[in-house]
């Protein structure tokens, strides 16, 4: 591998690495914060995409389609939190993961009901469909330089949500110590609805946003599930940074996986995950 | 093992039916039933994790899977093989695939176990899903079931229906008696503390590791043993068996069923698999009408069906007449 | 209660010390403890005490520093393997099986004195010696009337007796108890006192407590820490005499109950 | 944002025929009895396809093509009602011999119509073909057993099998002059399979094969393996990807700018179905397939317009469709030429043999000794989001058949 496809696979890594992040973070919140498996975060990615395609298609624009999809996503998490998911905060996980997985059910059927077996593609708007050439026969898509950029946007707003807001103030307390949360007046159930509907509106974003370039099609939710808790898990849960950094050692690894170890590309992200919990059983950033 | 009289009644009732199934049934729900009995000691093996060693694993049905791979690797195109060399190879080789997940796997706890757990799975799920001498994923076949016979003189023709359906039947009696005694010698003692307090059982000097290591070979075994009948039953060998849905599945089994009560699993392999294939045959949106069930037992039955079982058994159930303080 | 010289230590801390990140909990701490004695850690909230005792349980790995048990390098052991050495323990919080009932909490601690727990057939209760040892923990603690009831069924101050009754299941020459009394009663108190003098009898035992009329009427020996480190050993008398402690501890919190 | 008009029919059970069943409603309601012990018990079809998840589109079209036809020819099979009984298979193929026997001997179905999935096919052909009935009819899988070493009497496709499409794609290839090339595709079954069919035609005819990719299934994580493509240079690429995967891959392919330099060929699901979702980055590509949207034959124009007019357009008629209205073709012929007797298996399983389908869309074409179809493999290209026949890549091709001992 000469230096320039080197560093071209560096870029497919960190880019891909952008994209798993956005899809992982909604999950980490809620994992870290409120203690819930949410199985049903790949659900609500393909909800988000399917979304956006719903009104791009009506309104001609993806971000008229993003901007009017996100309050109806906010809405479909709070209403799910205030009839599911509340009643599972003192229950063990396992039973996390079982009514999520009911969710996933109804939620797939609710989307072949609406939006039928098809698949569909969302336009990327003009401004961003142009390519920028990297060498003589490869062009690198405007796009998902964009993605990256709303990415890194995204990073910098946890951030400062989590770290300089009375909101993430209280997210921090309510995820250290509920019962001290609790005492010191923070209405945790609203709290937690609060959580509960970010995430789902961060999977359902990321389900937008990567519509133009993964296109709408059922079950497209189940394929991601498992790879944003990988990254999670990676990362250590709950830790917006470390769901970061695991997205970039999961991006990188599966990209030079594909291009060094070709018979193995399938292997490698799950031996990186088993290696690191080898290491470090609690994940890179995970509070033991 | 606290049963209370009407429920070992009813259970008794069940097997009754289970006994005579195959002189009534019809040959769909024979083949149903010696499928759902083989998930039932599948689902009783994770059980033996998840509801008496508080191992919470996502990855059970890579053994189910890799038992199926194993006798379709031992038995020959020409020929079949002897079933006193098939099972032992097979269980050997997934007690030993146990042994090293599970050295790697139990030294992690909660979540952090069960995605470890899922890793090695998904690990063994692609290398057999790409292994195109092992017939990539479309899977392998396997031309003859394993022969029982001593010499020439041959006991069971694992072929015929009935006597599969015998023979699943009486490996849930085994496999339920086997772990019933196991839980309740020295060795269950142990992994019911690890469940209660870990550390505590540590600390009355008991090597908990170990204890867990153990319990993750004999769990792996048996759901090795559960997969061994199903790639009989089907003749087949292919790397879904080894997923995670496949793991997600019999998970749903035990918690639906009732954890920690070794027949709820089966009950819940049982239930889940009939109500599920009748469903079919009236209700459109099969999943819609499961999603909205397994929702409900989480909401409404937070000790599965097991428990549902057990307060009907004792209308005025209390903890063993004593009240809380 | 008249000889304060120690005896051959039967456990041996040297420069015993355990950090939390920048926090030094437990500070050199080198202490002997001899063989057949009741020794008291005392000391104000936060002093290190229970750390101390985490670390001579092997719950907790120290950071620096040495133990020895008749003369043998613990240091490193996790718990399961001091409690093999003969050193038992109880806990501060309430530290027992819930969901089982008392005899099946003893009957634990009892049954990791076989060789070994890897026995698949046989069904637990008949294992006489264990069960007889099970029994005998009860009613050392007092439990026999609630021999087959659930532990959170219990009274707090009976699951704190069960607390004391798993270790003695195990038969341990060497008792650490972890503040015995915590959040008792008046009577269910002098129980456990009695119980403790009745142990010493044939027990090594450390153990930390506040209540100090107890520690008093059955301590041989006392050990005060501040701020993890060690302040003073002595006699009961000597520690009452002691200007130090006296200083930095009793002086102040009035030796009452606090915590 | 129209739904299908059926599609919740599809999967319920229920007497097709129009015209049978208004009659039979209208006659049934008076005198009931007399009329069910009169009338000819339902031929019962069992259906085994993929109504959920990813491979939906697939399940529906397929089963839309096959009542579509049975409903042209009255609704009825020989005289008889039809009765349908659909099972979601979840693409699961744990759950395939469990569903296959349902249909087998639970339900009794004379005729089983299915599956999508490659593996299913195999699970499913196993059972199936141990014994004599029922029928089963193959209406996509295109795994190369089924009619290769797994062929038996009673297992008939109406699709195609891997080798068929994928052959002449890398004959063309080599036509159109391209001298080296890189085979892409998910390593799986039908990617396999079609990848070593076209490497094999492409090296036949003066060409080299420098690299097979084959990324893990269903991975649409292209980029790593198109900047790989890049650096090498090859004169063209030879890929197979099916749905979703199809969509991406075309798309970021095109996105990559490796469109202008490198053309694209591959069998045509990399088009079918999915070009209207790709837009103008399927523009141009060639591909072979056994089927085309503008097939100039006055049964695809039929069809075509049968199809929109029964279903809609989201997804609309595509080679799916065709392969289901071919199955309920055969079955029509079968049927007709015992009578209805669903009992006469032999005589059943020789006409459907030598079934003839002079009114497919896809064009004339016949079952081979191996119970696949001898069909016509169209060079077709992408314009204006459709794909257009450019001319005939291999006249009345045949599969191999590796394998089968039959006939």
């Amino acid at each position: 591998m000469d230096i320039a496809t080197f560093l071209i696979q560096v870029l497919n890594g960190v880019q891909y690495g952008f994209m798993l992040f956005l899809v992982a973070s909604g999950l980490t919140l809620v994992f870290g914060i409120m203690g819930i498996i949410n199985l049903a975060h790949g659900a609500f990615y393909m909800f988000g995409a399917y979304v956006v395609y719903w009104l791009t298609d009506y309104t001609g624009s993806l971000t008229l389609g993003v901007l009017l999809g996100l309050p109806l996503v906010i809405v479909l998490g709070l209403v799910i939190e205030r009839f599911a998911i509340s009643y599972l905060y003192k229950r063990d996980h396992l039973y996390q993961v079982l009514l999520t997985y009911g969710l996933i059910l109804i939620l797939n059927e609710a989307q072949l009901e609406i939006w039928g077996t098809n698949f569909y593609s969302v336009p990327k708007p003009d401004l961003l469909s142009g390519s920028i050439p990297l060498t003589e026969n490869l062009d690198y898509p405007v796009y998902r330089l964009f993605i990256s950029v709303v990415c890194l946007a995204i990073v910098a707003a946890l951030y400062l949500v989590i770290g300089r807001t009375r909101l993430g103030m209280m997210i921090r307390a309510g995820a250290s110590d509920r019962e001290m949360a609790q005492a010191m007046g923070i209405n945790i159930s609203r709290l937690f609805a609060i959580v509960f509907a970010l995430g789902v509106a961060l999977a359902a974003f990321s389900g937008m946003i990567g519509a133009p370039i993964s296109s709408v099609f059922p079950g497209m939710g189940d394929q991601i599930l498992i790879i944003s808790f990988v990254v999670v898990v990676i990362g250590g849960i709950g830790s917006v940074k470390g769901a970061f950094i695991g997205a970039m050692v999961i991006g990188l690894a599966d990209t030079f996986g594909k291009v060094l170890v070709p018979e193995f590309a399938s292997i490698v992200i799950y031996a990186v995950m088993a290696l690191v919990l080898l290491w470090r059983p609690q994940g890179l950033f995970g509070k033991a | 093992m606290t049963m209370s009289r009407p429920t070992m009644a009813l259970l008794l009732a069940v097997l009754a039916g289970l006994f005579t199934f195959p002189f009534y049934g019809g040959e769909f729900y024979v083949e149903m039933m010696a499928e759902m009995m083989i998930l039932g000691i599948f689902a009783m093996s994770l059980d033996l994790l998840i509801g008496f060693t508080g191992l919470i694993s996502f990855g059970h049905a890579a053994f189910f899977g890799f038992a199926g791979y194993m006798l379709a690797i031992v038995t020959p195109e020409s020929e079949p093989i002897a079933i006193w060399w098939a099972l032992p190879v097979c269980l050997a080789a997934v007690a030993v695939a146990a042994l090293v997940i599970g050295w790697f796997s139990v030294r992690t706890s909660g979540i952090y176990f069960i995605m470890i757990t899922l890793a090695f799975a998904q690990m063994m799920y692609y290398y057999f899903n790409e292994n195109q001498d092992l017939g990539g994923s479309d899977g392998k076949f396997i031309s003859w079931d394993p022969m029982v016979a001593i010499g020439d003189w041959q006991l069971l023709d694992l072929s015929d229906l009935t006597t599969l359906y015998y023979v699943c039947f009486g490996s849930l009696i085994f496999v339920y008696l086997l772990l019933t005694v196991m839980l309740n010698a020295p060795f269950g003692q142990v992994i019911r503390g690890i469940r209660a307090n870990e550390n505590r059982t540590r600390a009355l000097g008991f090597a908990t590791f170990r204890y867990k290591l153990v319990s993750f070979v004999i769990a792996g075994t048996l759901a090795g043993f559960a997969g061994f009948l199903e790639a009989v039953r089907t003749d087949f060998a292919n790397p879904a068996y080894l997923g995670w849905h496949e793991s997600g599945l019999v998970m749903m089994f035990v918690i639906l069923g009732g954890m920690g009560t070794l027949y709820g699993p089966a009950l819940g392999a049982l239930i889940l698999g009939l109500l599920k294939s009748e469903m079919q045959d009236y209700i459109e949106r099969v999943n819609l009408v499961m999603g909205f069930f397994v929702i409900a037992v989480v909401l409404f039955l937070p000790h599965g069906v097991a428990g549902l079982v057990e307060r009907l058994g004792r209308p005025k159930a209390t903890d063993d007449g004593e009240a809380a303080p | 209660m008249t000889d304060p010289i120690p005896q051959t230590p039967i456990l041996q801390t040297q420069a015993l010390t355990k950090a939390f990140g920048a926090l030094v909990a437990v500070s050199n701490v080198s202490l002997d403890f001899a063989e057949g004695r009741v020794h008291a850690i005392i000391g104000p909230n936060g002093a290190g005490k229970t750390t101390l005792i985490n670390l001579l349980s092997g719950d907790l790995l120290p950071t620096q520093g040495t133990i020895a048990y008749r003369g043998e390098d613990i240091t490193h052991l996790p718990s399961n393997a001091v409690s093999q050495m003969g050193i038992g323990r109880s806990y501060q919080k309430t530290n027992i099986f819930p969901d089982f009932t008392c005899l099946q909490n003893c009957w634990l601690g009892a049954q990791s004195r076989l060789n070994t727990s890897m026995k698949f057939l046989r069904p637990a209760r008949t294992y006489r010696r264990v069960m007889e040892r099970a029994e005998r923990a009860i009613e050392q603690c007092g439990l026999t009337h609630r021999r087959d009831t659930r532990a959170a069924a219990m009274s707090y101050g009976e699951q704190r007796q069960l607390e004391i009754g798993m270790m003695l299941a195990t038969e341990p020459g060497l008792l650490l108890l972890d503040e015995p009394l915590a959040g008792m009663g008046p009577d269910e108190s002098g129980q456990v006192i009695d119980l403790i003098k009745r142990l010493s009898q044939h027990h090594t035992v450390i153990l930390i407590e506040h209540d100090m009329d107890a520690v008093f009427a059955v301590a041989d020996l006392l050990t005060v820490m501040v701020n993890g480190e060690v302040l003073e050993t002595g006699t009961p008398d000597q520690i009452r005499a002691s200007q130090a402690v006296q200083d930095a501890y009793l002086g102040t919190e009035d030796g009452g109950h606090h915590g | 944002m129209s739904k299908p008009t059926t599609p919740g029919n599809s999967r319920r059970r229920f007497l097709a025929g129009a015209a049978a069943t208004t009659g039979l409603v209208a006659a049934s309601s008076f005198v009931p009895t007399r009329f069910a012990i009169g009338a000819k018990a339902p031929v019962k079809i069992g259906i085994l396809l993929p109504y959920s998840g990813t491979y939906a589109m697939l399940g529906e079209s397929i089963t839309n093509g096959m009542k579509m036809r049975i409903e042209q020819a009255g609704g009825m099979l020989a005289g008889r009602a039809v009765e349908y009984v659909a099972i979601d298979s979840e693409m699961s193929v744990p759950k395939a011999p469990q569903n296959t026997k349902k249909l087998m001997s639970k339900e009794k179905a004379d005729f089983i119509v299915g599956p999508v999935h490659s593996g299913i096919a195999a699970a499913m052909s196993k059972i199936v073909g141990a014994r004599k009935s029922p029928i089963m009819i193959v209406p996509n899988a295109g795994h190369n057993g089924i009619t290769g070493e797994l062929c038996a009497p009673n297992i008939f496709r109406t699709s195609f099998s891997n080798w068929q499409p994928a052959f002449p794609g890398g004959k063309v290839m080599a036509d159109d002059g391209h001298k080296t090339a890189v085979t892409i595709s998910w390593k799986y079954g039908a990617g396999i399979q079609m990848m070593g069919a076209g490497k094999a035609a492409f090296e036949a005819n003066g060409g080299k094969v420098i690299k097979e990719i084959l990324m893990p299934f269903p991975d649409v994580e292209f980029q790593a393996y198109l900047s790989e493509i890049a650096a090498l240079k090859p004169d063209a690429v030879f890929s197979f990807f099916s749905g979703g995967g199809a969509i991406k891959f075309v798309k970021d392919y095109a996105a990559a700018g490796l469109k202008e330099t490198i053309p694209l060929y591959g069998p045509g699901f990399l088009t079918e179905g999915v070009s209207k979702a790709q837009g103008a980055a399927a523009e141009g590509i060639r591909t072979t397939l056994h089927y085309a949207a503008n097939l100039d034959n006055p049964a695809n124009k039929a069809f075509r317009a049968a199809y929109i007019s029964a279903f809609g357009d989201k997804p609309g008629p595509n080679v799916f469709s065709v392969q289901g209205y071919d199955a309920g073709s055969l079955l029509l012929q079968g049927l007709a030429a015992v009578g209805g007797d669903t009992g006469a298996t032999g005589d059943l399983i020789a006409a459907m043999e030598s079934a003839t389908f002079a009114d497919s869309p896809r064009g004339f074409w016949k079952m081979s000794k191996a119970h696949n179809p001898i069909q016509d493999i169209y060079l077709r290209e992408v314009k204006d989001g459709v794909n257009l026949v450019k001319g005939i890549a291999a006249k009345a091709l045949e599969d191999p058949a590796t394998g089968c001992k039959m006939g």
